[in-house]
């Protein structure tokens, strides 16, 4: 930073701040990825979910979250006929160790979906972070500015999913960052990855030959609280009216 | 002669005001960072830093150059949608040097149960076992099932 | 009515009240049939529905609704994409003489809707009535009381689904009810007798023997707008997130 | 002797008192329905009233008692699942007085169409024609369906 004095007194403020962002220059971004020709969501199929908890253990060990927090997660719902606003649900550490058999009951019937950040389109938890730390970048990922965030855990409470919390040992907010330093490198994202039965699948919504497409125009697909108007991008198939 | 007449305690409160701008400006400078605002109302440069971040999983699409038999085993049969971070975990470090770091094999008693026990909230048409009519004597998965291909030599798709 | 002065002089209101429901009585009902042994709702499995309008026809004939008016309609949505928020959704004349075929669009998807009161357990149109001309029955069936009403409109603009309206010819509320006639005698509704897929089909919710508890058990089924906490028995199948 | 003594005008508020009350209760007693609150707070004979509407369909369960052919035809074939009234329309008047009350047969030009014209918005997997291609001749659908079991003679499921 050399700015002097003088140099100062010349610019007006609006030139001050053109001046500036040309300083800034482009970010350092995998070679040959283009952030504005991808838009990124994830399509969970329920249908194939059998909670093995392989997704939260391997975003556990690609993203070092620390133990009894989670990027993502896996419940287990039980309704009972149709009495579906009233559904059990239980994520023993999340599902990360899998999910010990309930005893059976007549007219119960179970299923497991995972769960994690909606990298929402117009995300509650970026609209109330004071200071600019959490943001979606051009090609749809909600992160986190570990640098910048203040630790004033607003995002957390405004997160309509529950996907955010605090993280004790770096004092920020933390979140999936839909495993931003892989799918800039073309690999799918750590939970992806270690599904078994591809339940999870990463999916590039401005990538016209992305198999999400297909899927969505031959299948009905809701998001979670489609009226919160969050602009959701994980798609469930086979969601159940019990879930929140 | 004064060049402002009588204006000169206005030229005064001009340059008090200039210096409180230029004040404004370092003080901006210094603590607004470069690449703020270059996307939007955050750190440009924080999509970088969290795109630089170390992998731990390789992906599938690594271990093929070295393990082409097992992954072709795999592929003929019922695993072939696995990936082999799903049951070896994260092997970015093996795959970075492979003679260094070798793998720990995974424990197939805990490995295969994790899927395939019986669990009522699993779809029903995955198939799963009930541990102990299936396997009443406590024998290891492997010793009947190649954990690569899973039915190969049961009469089924291998 | 013979209330005489000098009667009514030695009573106390609290009486009077309990002397007149004992001169009530039951209502006129079909032989055997009991009230408190059903709780009736809907089952529409989206991925049956034709859009043929049969079941708007069948309706209208069987209700005598005015023409332009409908106590069931059949939207037919058009979603591109992971479009959901902003679907296309036409009902010419509530589909009740079918849907012309639209020119084909690459990347859209198209499938019925048929919707009906969904004779919600906690009914808004039935709190906002201010004279009790609308009710939910002690099988679960909302009605109108069309000697009650009052015609002022408050439960038209109270439903969340659309499903009321204001009959012209009877200068009352109107709606569904679940061909209420049909059902205390054994009979189906009119749409479901009509419907040639078996998309719709009534449902007893106490009777444990209904196939509608065996489709609960294994499918995933919602009801719509459950975050208004009406009780919707109306239950979804095959339903995409497009549809409000 | 007064019997209350020097309370009398009290005596005589309560009695203005309980007129009020009597015409309040025989205001009400004219006003509010017997039925009203029996089942909730609204008119509980309103039930039995809905109850007793007149029906148009007479019900699929209706018709075998005279047509147990076209029934028995029906279900053996693919249209096994529909209800008669489906495509005849409500006949409970028919069934009230058969001899005076004759159905009109459907309008096969327009019936068939209704549910098998192509239509993208349709689920696929139900079967749907393209009329122009379908029927170039313009023929009626029952010159070669027979309606009430339509493959009948296909050599498919008839």
């Amino acid at each position: 930073m050399n700015i002097t004095r003088r140099h100062l007194l010349l610019l007006f403020p609006a030139a001050a701040m053109s001046w500036e962002s040309l300083q800034a220059g482009a970010p350092e971004q995998a070679p040959n990825y283009q952030m504005y020709k991808h838009w990124w969501g994830m399509l969970l199929d329920i249908s194939k979910c059998i909670g093995c908890g392989n997704c939260v253990r391997a975003c556990a060990a690609e993203n070092n979250v620390p133990e009894g927090y989670f990027r993502t997660w896996v419940e287990r719902y039980r309704v009972r006929d149709e009495d579906m606003p009233y559904p059990q649900v239980d994520s023993p550490d999340g599902g990360m160790h899998g999910f010990p058999a309930l005893p059976a009951e007549p007219g119960v019937k179970e299923f497991f979906v995972p769960k994690m950040c909606n990298h929402c389109a117009d995300s509650p938890c970026t609209q109330v972070c004071p200071v600019g730390a959490t943001f979606i970048t051009p090609d749809g990922v909600v992160l986190v500015d570990k640098e910048y965030c203040l630790g004033c855990r607003y995002c957390v409470q405004a997160c309509p999913y529950g996907c955010r919390f605090f993280n004790p040992s770096t004092r920020t907010a933390d979140k999936c960052t839909l495993c931003y330093h892989r799918i800039t490198k073309g690999l799918t994202t750590a939970c992806c990855e270690a599904c078994p039965t591809g339940a999870r699948q990463l999916a590039d919504l401005k990538n016209p030959n992305d198999p999400i497409h297909a899927f969505m125009r031959t299948h009905s697909v809701q998001v979670l609280k489609p009226y919160l108007a969050t602009g959701a991008k994980d798609f469930y198939y086979d969601l159940d009216g019990a879930v929140r | 002669m004064k060049p402002f007449g009588e204006a000169g305690h206005l030229l005064r409160v001009a340059l008090v005001y200039a210096l409180g701008v230029a004040l404004f400006l370092i003080v901006r400078a210094i603590l607004v960072p470069h690449s703020f605002g270059e996307f939007g109302y955050y750190r440009g440069r924080a999509i970088a830093q969290v795109a630089a971040l170390p992998m731990h999983f390789a992906g599938h699409q690594a271990c093929r150059s070295c393990h082409a038999d097992v992954v072709a085993l795999k592929r003929s049969g019922v695993h072939a949608g696995l990936h082999c971070e799903a049951c070896h975990g994260p092997q970015a470090a093996h795959v970075a040097n492979p003679a260094a770091v070798r793998p720990v094999l995974p424990r197939v008693a805990t490995l295969c149960i994790r899927c395939h026990a019986y669990n009522p909230a699993r779809p029903h048409s995955f198939p799963q076992i009930v541990v102990k009519q299936h396997d009443p004597g406590g024998l290891a998965c492997n010793t009947c099932h190649q954990p690569h291909s899973p039915l190969q030599g049961f009469g089924k798709k291998t």
